[in-house]
């Protein structure tokens, strides 16, 4: 703990945001990112579970996961990438302002963000319909007669459910920034108190991790 | 102090090469154990009576651990367990490397029973004859489930596992009749699916097996479940099992409605009971029917049908869903699983 | 601190269960002793369903032939035994009650870091367990709590509220175990260093590390196995080209650590009882400390060591048998240590203590044979057979419920102002212990004999060992008998024990008992040792062995 | 770790943090764009072998990007890293004992239509020779 960061909490003995088992905000705000921290190695070791199933099949079946995998749109993928990349970008930028007092800015920021989650969700779903036109779906769903051979079921059982187990993180990760936005334009934080801004972004930068690695291994291989 | 030892730790008989050398390192290990534990016990209790509490808030030394004292709890029993885990593994390695003169016998797994087959000779349902003294690998697979091939007095156990082989080998060492159970649970009758190897002498196998081959057995034993045996497929033996117990005077196998439903594409319908219930035909819906017949009533059939509790064993019953499965018209696009195909596998 | 005899034991007027009223205030607290309270009562409601599903099962199980039930019963019902004795009871028990009660206690803290977030790790409890219990309502499923593919997703049972509900649970303990690390890394009090926290609570932080990093595995096993059985997805069923093995690593990959989720508590409580009554500085204190970590940490290697038949390959078999054997160090050197703090001790030999001395006992017999299962060749004959399941009760209920009963008959006084009637105590202890023995020593030989488990009917040649075995459950169950009545007429009528009955020298008797709603007026400041029966400065002899 | 309640200093909280500004997020942004592009590229280029590799190594280094700068990773506490360090150990066991099975068991056990089995329909459960 630096001595720097012991002032603000001398300076402000009744911070409203301070509970009362914690002596310093300081201390509340360690215990807080310490936690979220926790949280985000909990997620990662979720979706390991995934990309073990992933690893496991690629490995029996590679001939038809390489041939299935280049059903996918690689634009749109790439175009998703380069969305949450940017979106990445922006909650960041978001986090800077606040610790700099330009809520304006802030908000802004989320704003961004909340837009380009939106437009990779689209971009999800117009992917989504294309599958479900062409009948490459999971397991017994499976009709998609243009990679033959086994395996290739598994190949669109675990991009949906990869895919869909990241889309959902998605959808939970924009509601906690609108959540946030609203407490930002609500003008509750500010250089001294931005802890939400910074979790809520934390969260969205786990999401755009894990995309990182689904859009080489799916779109990739 | 062999026998001893095996009688009094409960152990079954040794019927295999494998079950000696691995019930002395189990005389070993669990020597070990009860030693320890019983001294740790009894140390902790002597404490006790030694150490008791003389007079309230008494002080105590402090007792401080040397780097001696560490290195003996580490070393000590790393000791053991390190000793156990290389005899240990070095008997794993030659129970999972079958000599390569074994002679190769195919097993299947099916709820709830195990079908036998030799590569070129006879199939049979329960039954397993082996000669005495000569390596036999087992080359198994299931139809359904994860079942459990286990032997207990060979000491041999191994998953059954659909979509795939599994491979176990054993020589026995005594003739005799043992008992094969299914260890890894795999539904309602789980704990009765059992079999029988039948370990002869080799001359004795060798005529058997002659026999067989040449055809002479004709001769087909009414399936029991005492030891009986049948040779054929498991629908062959399903459908005299629906001759025999009367099946069939009230199921006809055509379509024609009778006192009960068909059999006819009966697998996998959707059947509406009389309290509006449906059910899809599966292997639960048609085993629950023999036990619990009035508990799923077809709506417009009467409950009339007897309950076969007890009077069909679990792979008769096994049999009869196979044979049921196995009744379908051409037009239903519902593929029937294959049964594995018994060929030699070269490794 | 230590109080002296001549004064009578006081009883705070105002505590933590009477500084508010009304069910509300309970539904609605974030005091984490009230937590705590809530999850004991929980968990015993928990343990006794369960343990009236073990008493059938043994019932069942005095005749080869079925002898109060059918098949499908049988099956439902040690399914549900299984879920809700590990799910519902084994991993909230300790670190849920304990746990919650006792962490923030010792540490000098007012509650838990984040309260909120544990009164929500309650409420996900409940709402898992409730949906778990309404899958048993709406026909129960009999799949066995190891839920293997294919025949979990293929059985017409009803599986999917109780896959969900030990989801929804899994996320209980997520969030308790996330808790208590941040607990420990920021709310420590003054003073206090890593190497002077109790024994106990380092055992719930390795427990936590656990909890926070392999339950999310279960979480998405049981969900792929939920939509598997519903939408066929084909990804354990091997007619789609899925690998049924695959489920059984992921499985094991939680449910082995999750092992060590149940017995590191237990482990930790024996350290505190055993410290205590011995009036000893606890001998090795770092190594039970660091042995803690090692266990956690190697737990992660030994999954493997569950599908030694499974068809997994032999190398990778010989690894898992390899990495077990050093779990096995590590409870070694946590065993010596606890044998060496009752030498030259001054051991009051109560009801807790009794306990801890039946620990001892299956800890290690249940670890030696767990050793045993782990040397390959011989897990060949044992796996999924009797001896398995004798060997887990020795270490589920050999050690971790004795673990459980010496906590509550240690803390009882803490949690509550008033003390049980040590006599019955001893005597229900004595009853548990030998009536331990008498159901799990047979099991151990039928399993030898060749009985696998999860039988309903079973050889002939197995009845005189399973009927032992149930001659001996009915002595267990009548020691718990004798447990609630004591423990119930202590609650309302049992004497003030007064701030600190034990003289124990743990940090969490520093307040009174029952402790006041927000533990502490003034934030302590910690100048000992844990466990250090010596004031600062106090001469004493050192022996060293 | 210390739990001194509080030191006298200059009011500025995480003051390490105020060393970079907006321009260090638009330097990474840029960077995982162009690595983004750079897998495109070499995903599409036929490599043989070296192909995944490649991808996981690309992701690799975007990933700890975002996860030092735009996480500060690179800036927070040493139980923070640890926590996240351990959970990727984790990952990396749970691989590491699967794999070991896989390519290390008998091949009849693998799953019909892998690589050691024939895929014509007929031979589903029988093994190549």
């Amino acid at each position: 703990m630096s001595s720097s960061e012991a002032h603000a909490a001398a300076e402000h003995p009744h911070n409203p945001h301070l509970a009362h088992h914690f002596d310093t905000i300081e201390k509340q705000d360690t215990a807080v990112r310490l936690g979220m921290w926790l949280f985000l190695g909990t997620e990662v070791l979720l979706f390991a579970g995934l990309f073990l199933g992933y690893t496991v099949y690629r490995h029996f079946y590679h001939h038809t996961w390489h041939e299935a995998s280049r059903t996918l749109d690689l634009g749109l993928g790439a175009l998703n990438t380069v969305v949450l990349i940017t979106s990445s970008f922006t909650v960041a930028m978001a986090f800077y302002f606040i610790k700099k007092g330009k809520t304006g800015a802030c908000a802004g920021m989320l704003v961004l963000t909340i837009l380009f989650a939106l437009a990779f969700l689209v971009v999800k779903s117009i992917e989504y319909s294309h599958k479900f036109a062409e009948g490459a779906l999971p397991g017994q769903f499976y009709h998609f007669n243009e990679v033959p051979g086994p395996g290739a079921n598994l190949f669109y059982t675990v991009y949906f459910l990869a895919t869909g187990l990241h889309a959902f993180h998605v959808i939970v990760g924009m509601s906690i920034l609108i959540w946030v936005l609203v407490r930002v334009l609500k003008g509750h934080f500010s250089p001294s108190y931005y802890i939400p801004v910074e979790l809520g972004g934390l969260y969205w930068h786990l999401v755009d991790l894990v995309w990182i690695f689904l859009f080489p291994l799916l779109y990739l291989i | 102090m062999n026998e001893l030892m095996r009688r009094m730790l409960w152990l079954p008989e040794q019927a295999s090469t494998f079950s000696t050398s691995v019930d002395h390192l189990h005389y070993f290990v669990i020597t070990v154990t009860m030693l320890i534990s019983v001294a740790v016990g009894l140390l902790a209790f002597a404490f006790f009576f030694k150490y008791r509490e003389r007079r309230p808030n008494q002080s105590t030394p402090m007792v401080i651990p040397s780097i001696r004292f560490e290195i003996v709890v580490i070393g000590v029993p790393l000791f053991f367990f390190l000793l156990w885990f290389v005899q240990g593994y070095k008997d794993y390695i030659w129970y999972t490397s079958p000599p390569s003169n074994a002679m190769d016998v195919y097993v299947m797994g099916k709820k709830w029973m195990w079908k036998f087959s030799y590569p070129d000779g006879p199939n049979a349902i329960g039954t397993i004859h082996v000669p005495a003294n000569r390596p036999v690998r087992l080359l198994m697979t299931s139809r359904d489930v994860i079942h459990s091939f286990y032997v207990p007095d060979f000491r041999i156990k191994q998953d059954v596992l659909p979509g795939r082989y599994t491979e176990t080998w054993f020589e026995a060492n005594k003739p005799g009749r043992y008992q094969i159970l299914c260890a890894e649970y795999c539904g309602t009758w789980h704990s009765q699916m059992w079999g029988e190897v039948v370990v002869m002498p080799a001359p004795e196998f060798d005529t058997w097996l002659a026999e067989q081959k040449a055809g002479l057995a004709k001769r087909v034993d009414t399936g029991g479940d005492d030891g009986g045996e049948f040779r054929g497929s498991i629908v062959e033996y399903g459908k005299r099992v629906a001759m025999a117990q009367g099946c069939v005077k009230c199921h006809s196998l055509d379509g024609e409605p009778h006192i009960g439903p068909t059999w006819l594409d009966l697998y996998h319908r959707r059947e509406t009971l009389d309290n509006g219930q449906v059910v899809v035909a599966d292997e639960a819906y048609l085993t629950d029917s023999m036990i619990d017949p009035r508990g799923k009533i077809v709506r417009g059939y009467k409950p009339v049908m007897p309950t076969y509790k007890g009077r069909i064993s679990a792979p008769e019953a096994a049999a009869l869903v196979e044979f049921i499965k196995s009744l379908r018209s051409e037009n239903v696009q519902h593929v029937p699983s294959k049964e594995a195909v018994y060929e030699p596998v070269r490794r | 601190m230590s109080q002296s005899d001549d004064k009578p034991p006081t009883f705070p007027a105002v505590h933590y269960l009477n500084a508010d009223r009304g069910v509300w205030s309970w539904l609605t607290t974030v005091d984490h002793k009230r937590i705590g309270i809530m999850y004991f009562v929980s968990v015993l409601l928990a343990f006794l369903l369960g343990g009236i599903f073990a008493m059938l099962l043994r019932i069942e199980h005095l005749t080869p032939e079925p002898t109060i039930m059918g098949a499908n019963t049988y099956n439902r019902m040690f399914t549900l035994h299984g879920v809700v004795m590990i799910f519902m009871f084994m991993i909230p028990a300790i670190p849920g009650v304990f746990g919650n009660f006792l962490l923030p206690l010792m540490l000098g803290a007012k509650d838990v870091a984040f309260p909120k977030l544990n009164l929500l790790s309650l409420y996900l409890y409940w709402a898992g367990a409730t949906l778990a219990a309404s899958g048993m309502i709406m026909g129960g499923t009999d799949t066995g709590w190891t839920f293997y593919a294919p025949y979990s997703t293929s059985t017409p049972t009803t599986l999917f509220p109780v896959l969900l509900g030990v989801f929804i649970m899994g996320f209980s303990s997520i969030l308790t175990g996330l808790n208590f690390i941040v607990t420990i890394h920021t709310l420590r009090a003054p003073g206090m260093g890593w190497m002077r926290i109790p024994l106990f609570v380092w055992a719930i932080y390795a427990t936590s590390i656990i909890q926070v990093l392999a339950t999310p595995v279960i979480g998405l096993t049981v969900m792929l196995v939920g939509i598997e059985k519903v939408g066929h997805f084909g990804l354990f069923d091997p007619t789609r080209g899925g690998d049924p093995v695959l489920f059984q690593h992921m499985f094991w990959f939680y449910s082995h650590p999750a092992v060590y989720i149940m017995v590191l508590p237990a482990m930790g409580v024996i350290s505190e009882v055993i410290g205590a009554f011995s009036r000893k500085n606890i001998f090795g204190y770092k190594m039970i400390a660091y042995s803690s970590l090692g266990i956690a940490f190697v737990g992660f290697f030994a999954w493997g060591h569950h599908m030694f038949v499974s068809g997994q390959s032999v190398l990778d078999n010989g690894a898992f048998a390899a990495i077990s054997m050093l779990v096995g160090v590590f409870t070694a050197i946590k065993v010596f240590n606890w044998v060496a703090t009752l030498y030259k001790g001054s051991i009051a030999v109560k009801t807790p203590m009794l306990y801890a001395c039946g620990f001892l006992f299956f800890i290690v017999f249940g670890g030696m044979t767990g050793i045993a299962v782990a040397t390959v060749s011989l897990d060949v004959h044992w796996h999924d057979t009797y001896f398995v399941v004798a060997h887990f009760h020795f270490i589920m209920v050999g050690a971790v419920i004795m673990a459980f009963l010496a906590a509550m008959h240690y803390w009882f006084p803490k949690m509550f102002g008033r003390n049980y009637h040590e006599g019955w105590g001893m005597v229900a202890a004595c009853f548990i212990i030998l009536g331990f023995n008498a159901t799990f020593i047979p099991q151990f030989l039928v399993g030898n004999a060749g009985m696998p488990r999860r039988y309903f009917i079973y050889p002939e040649r197995f009845t005189s060992l399973n009927v032992a075995s149930t001659a001996g459950s009915s002595l267990l169950a009548f020691g718990f008998v004798i447990i609630v009545f004591y423990m119930i007429y202590a609650l309302v009528r049992g004497p003030i024990a007064g701030d600190n009955p034990w003289s124990s020298r743990g940090y969490e008797w520093n307040t009174p008992s029952p402790p006041p709603k927000h533990n502490f007026d003034t934030t302590p400041i910690i100048d000992r040792d844990a466990h250090s029966y010596q004031e600062p400065g106090e001469e004493v002899e050192h022996v060293v062995i | 770790m210390e739990n001194k309640v509080s030191k006298p200093a200059a009011p500025s909280s995480h003051g390490k943090e105020h060393a970079h500004g907006p321009g260090r997020y638009f330097v990474i942004w840029f960077i995982l764009l162009g690595f983004t592009l750079l897998t495109v590229v070499t995903g599409r280029m036929d490599l043989g072998a070296a192909n995944l590799p490649i991808a996981i190594a690309i992701a690799t280094v975007k990933a700890t990007l975002v996860v030092l700068f735009f996480m500060h990773l690179s800036e927070s506490g040493g139980a923070n890293r640890l926590v996240f360090v351990v959970s990727l150990i984790f990952v990396l066991v749970l691989m590491l004992g699967v794999f070991g099975d896989l390519l290390t068991r008998n091949p009849m056990s693998l799953p019909s239509g892998a690589p050691n089995f024939d895929i014509s329909p007929e031979s589903r459960i029988v093994p190549h020779p």
